[in-house]
């Protein structure tokens, strides 16, 4: 186990088959072991970039000088180069570490129904194979074939237990995954066109001595693609059904980890080599993420289900990510911000909808209007719910409250005051559409003719409170992720 | 109002293909050549074929994650598909019965070809696997295969042994300092092996495709 | 104008109608099936790349698995419409 | 005009049919017909590009291979999708989006 970065990818692919030759049983026990090691190495890894020095995180120098694994010995451009700084670093830790308490969440709630799990173990190790690999990459066609590892096992984790809606939201997610993979590899061609490389590291400094028009469509192109798997307003159409639809550790999975990884593309590329071309179009992804935040919020608001109301809060809370990109600077505060985001963000949703797994697991219902009373019998997981909702509302403590200073600070220093009102209605809309779930829970008293609390499970609950718990204790040690992000080795 | 929207984005297309086609016509030469870097390492890539030395060993990478692809495409065929019934195919003919019984020895025996030409000419894992997976294909649409159902544990063993034979090797190599870093003298070997392996277990992933949907 | 030109110009427009009759036809089946031609043109338009490897892969994976899972998923619309 | 640069062409206008395609049409059998001329396309450009200058290149077309691999199996993987959804519903089209 010397090698952090390929046992990170291994691990996890061994592990995912050996849950398809065994079976869901000795399966699930196989892959929590496996993430507990994962966890471990993410550990080992991120002590190994932050000891080396920092620089301005994601300055075009920060992909160069990272932790490098050249695989097959033949290094880039030839071979294919695996690569790990700060960024990195995060983004590996906040995956196992959702993954991980959630695992843990998925073999309670899918106990006793086995036959429709049969491969939620399999299929999840190759979408953690799958993160893993995505944020190690160096390469860009390397990239596409994590991205699609990617998507695919989250369509197929939206699919799995097959009811005809569940089947039509993975149907319109595998397009809109498709296309936006589609986009990003024509992307890639363009890109080999031009300079016969598809190493970031080559890359960069040919795209800044020449970009020919084909390059700046090629750039185009992936942004375009990747905001798509983003769910970025308005292409955001796909993932209110196929995240409120999907069984309750999917549907966390897939809010608080997958839409990021295409973030972390996009973040990854733009701060590398487009880095050039980005100047000129950087308030669109502002002006989207703006939109998105208050539609997304408004819908949430307006959500009758409960966990399509989490699923819209998931499209509001994408849209803070896309706010950096015109405040992208030397001070590396946006960036500082946008990582922040993705830790809170990935934590606060993981907990919401595990929460909200217990719910409806123990209500037997999804409408908002169903948990009326629910605080006194599940207090543990109403308090989780709340302090979920505590970081998506930015409050201090917590993680949510560090990222949206952060980004508040970054965009007066830059003189965006716009970018200030939206970020704090944006709160304030959270607050609204919580609020509106914990009212329910905590103030009306049930009919008791019409609910009948089945009995509560305190694994589950104390899983989804361990996460939210995490989401707001992230903020207290914010300073050390925030030097991880801008660490070089 | 949905013919208008087709009317824009047909107009929009077209005005996107034919901006992507003056910028096509308008690049320079590349800056890197990387067929020549392939030409100058292919001694020692234990092949002599180069696109299989870039797919097994240069970026033997990103074939092993491809594998993984569509083992976990197989997976959520098998996730999907109602387990009920499957009879196998009824009554076939007996002139497909006759073709079947002549043309899948040749299948077999083709297979084996290609994937020992991948060595220095066109061929390799995938398109034997290809050629295995169709034989078995019509094997069953003969009917003298059986449907499948859910997947033994003999035969979750042939889906996925390819897979975990080149994991594994992956995973011993890093003992030479790198991931998949083959040792030149025995790379031609290691790489047998694994493109072996790969033909069985694409094969059987392909037919699987078939035999589980259908 | 060579023969060779003249064939890849050919052989590209041929390309573009099949697909163009794939997605318009308003026959399903008829649509797989031009698929498929579409798929065998691939072919040849590899060969001509000079890549006899995507040749082999395009036919036997492009256009032989992907034409049989396609015509296979139609047996089962025909078989359901017409008992 | 090279048969690198004609392909490179053809490549590029299938890419644009195939992403309307999927975008545009209801049948779900033809909205995956649609994503593998997408596909072709993007192959074409990529090779057809890469060999503007009429000399093979190894390595584009191994990710080709590569490519042909990962559509066939998110191909089988939206049709198992579609044939699930078929028996269920009984028809190949996407209910409407309910407003939820």
């Amino acid at each position: 186990m010397t090698d952090p970065l390929a046992w990170l990818i291994l691990l996890p692919l061994f592990w995912a088959t050996g849950a398809f030759l065994l079976g869901p049983g000795r399966g699930a026990r196989l892959a929590i072991a496996g993430v507990a090691v994962q966890l471990w190495l993410a550990f080992a890894l991120a002590a190994k970039v932050g000891a080396g020095g920092t620089a301005p995180a994601g300055s075009a120098a920060s992909m160069g000088t990272a932790i490098k694994h050249a695989i097959g010995g033949w290094g880039a451009p030839l071979g294919i180069d695996l690569a790990a700084d700060g960024l990195t670093a995060v983004m590996l830790l906040l995956t196992q570490g959702v993954a991980l308490p959630l695992l843990l969440f998925a073999r309670g709630y899918f106990a006793g129904d086995s036959a429709a799990v049969r491969y939620f173990w399999p299929l999840t190790g190759f979408l953690l194979a799958g993160f893993n690999a995505l944020f190690l990459a160096a390469d860009l066609f390397n990239l596409y074939v994590t991205l699609e590892l990617v998507g695919l096992a989250a369509v197929g984790m939206v699919a799995m237990s097959g009811t005809a809606a569940q089947i039509a939201a993975a149907l319109r997610y595998l397009f809109a995954t498709l296309i936006g993979s589609g986009m990003y590899l024509l992307g890639v061609a363009l890109i080999y066109g031009a300079y016969g490389t598809v190493s970031i590291v080559t890359l960069t400094p040919l795209v800044n001595a020449d970009a020919p028009t084909a390059v700046k469509i090629a750039g185009g192109l992936m942004l375009l693609g990747l905001m798509l798997k983003t769910a970025l307003f308005p292409f955001h159409y796909w993932l209110p059904p196929a995240h409120g639809g999907a069984p309750a550790p999917v549907s966390a999975l897939l809010s608080a980890l997958v839409v990021k990884a295409s973030f972390y593309l996009i973040l990854r590329l733009w701060t590398g080599p487009f880095a050039p071309l980005a100047d000129a179009v950087a308030w669109l992804p502002a002006l989207l993420g703006s939109a998105a935040i208050l539609w997304g919020s408004w819908q949430a608001i307006r959500a009758v289900r409960l966990k399509m109301l989490v699923a819209w809060s998931t499209v509001a809370q994408l849209g803070y990510l896309f706010l950096i990109f015109p405040l992208l600077g030397a001070d590396g505060l946006a960036l500082q911000a946008g990582g922040m985001q993705v830790v809170a963000h990935g934590l606060a949703k993981a907990a919401m909808f595990a929460a909200v797994g217990v719910l409806i697991h123990v209500t037997g219902r999804d409408a908002v209007a169903d948990v009326a009373g629910a605080a006194s019998r599940m207090p543990v997981t109403l308090f989780a719910f709340g302090l979920a909702g505590v970081t998506l509302m930015g409050l201090p403590p917590s993680g949510g409250f560090l990222a949206k200073w952060l980004l508040i600070e970054a965009a007066l220093a830059q003189g965006q005051w716009w970018m200030v009102a939206v970020i704090l209605s944006g709160g304030l809309l959270a607050a609204v559409y919580v609020f509106r779930v914990l009212r329910q829970a905590f103030l009306l008293v049930p009919n008791e003719r019409r609910h009948r609390f089945a009995k509560s499970a305190p694994l589950l609950e104390w899983m989804a409170f361990a996460l939210a718990a995490a989401s707001v204790l992230v903020g207290l040690r914010g300073m050390e992720i925030v030097r991880l992000l801008g660490a070089v080795a | 109002m949905k013919p208008l929207k087709h009317l824009t984005l047909i107009l929009a297309a077209s005005a996107f293909a034919a901006l992507l086609i003056a910028a096509m016509f308008a690049l320079p030469p590349p800056t890197v050549n990387l067929a020549a870097s392939v030409a100058a390492d292919m001694d020692r890539s234990g092949t002599a074929h180069p696109v299989t030395a870039v797919l097994l060993n240069f970026r033997g990478y990103d074939t092993l994650l491809e594998i993984g692809v569509l083992l976990l495409a197989l997976l959520v065929v098998l996730a999907v598909s109602p387990r009920e019934q499957h009879a196998g195919s009824a009554a076939a003919e007996p002139v497909l019965q006759m073709l079947a019984r002549i043309a899948v020895p040749l299948m077999l025996l083709a297979a084996g070809y290609l994937l020992w030409a991948g060595a220095y000419r066109p061929g390799g894992a995938f398109q034997a696997g290809a050629v295995l997976g169709a034989a078995a294909v019509l094997l069953f649409l003969a009917g003298l295969l059986p449907g499948w159902n859910a997947p033994t544990l003999r035969l979750r063993w042939g889906l996925a042994g390819g897979f975990l034979v080149f994991l594994a090797v992956a995973a011993a190599l890093l003992g030479q300092g790198a991931l998949l870093r083959y040792p030149p003298e025995a790379a031609g070997a290691l790489i047998l092996l694994i493109e072996a392996a790969l033909t069985v277990s694409l094969g059987l992933i392909l037919a699987g495709l078939f035999l589980f949907l259908s | 104008m060579s023969a060779d030109l003249a064939f890849d110009l050919l052989l590209a427009a041929s390309l573009l109608w099949s697909a163009w009759r794939t997605l318009a036809t308003p026959d399903i089946f008829r649509a797989v099936i031009l698929f498929i031609v579409f798929g065998l043109l691939m072919t040849l338009a590899w060969a001509r790349l000079s890549a006899p490897d995507i040749a082999l892969a395009e036919a036997a994976i492009g256009a032989g698995l992907t034409g049989a899972l396609l015509l296979d998923a139609i047996g089962v619309l025909r078989g359901r419409k017409q008992p | 005009m090279t048969t690198g640069l004609i392909f490179a062409c053809a490549g590029a206008i299938l890419f644009t049919m195939g992403v309307a395609g999927v975008m545009l049409l209801d049948h779900l059998l033809r909205r995956i017909l649609a994503f593998n001329l997408m596909g072709s396309g993007v192959f074409l450009v990529l090779v057809g590009l890469a060999q503007r200058a009429g000399n093979p290149d190894p390595v584009p077309q191994a990710m080709v291979i590569t490519g042909i691999v990962v559509a066939v199996a998110a191909t089988a993987l939206a049709l198992a999708l579609a044939r699930r959804l078929f028996t269920l519903s009984g028809g190949y089209t996407l209910p409407e989006t309910p407003d939820d």
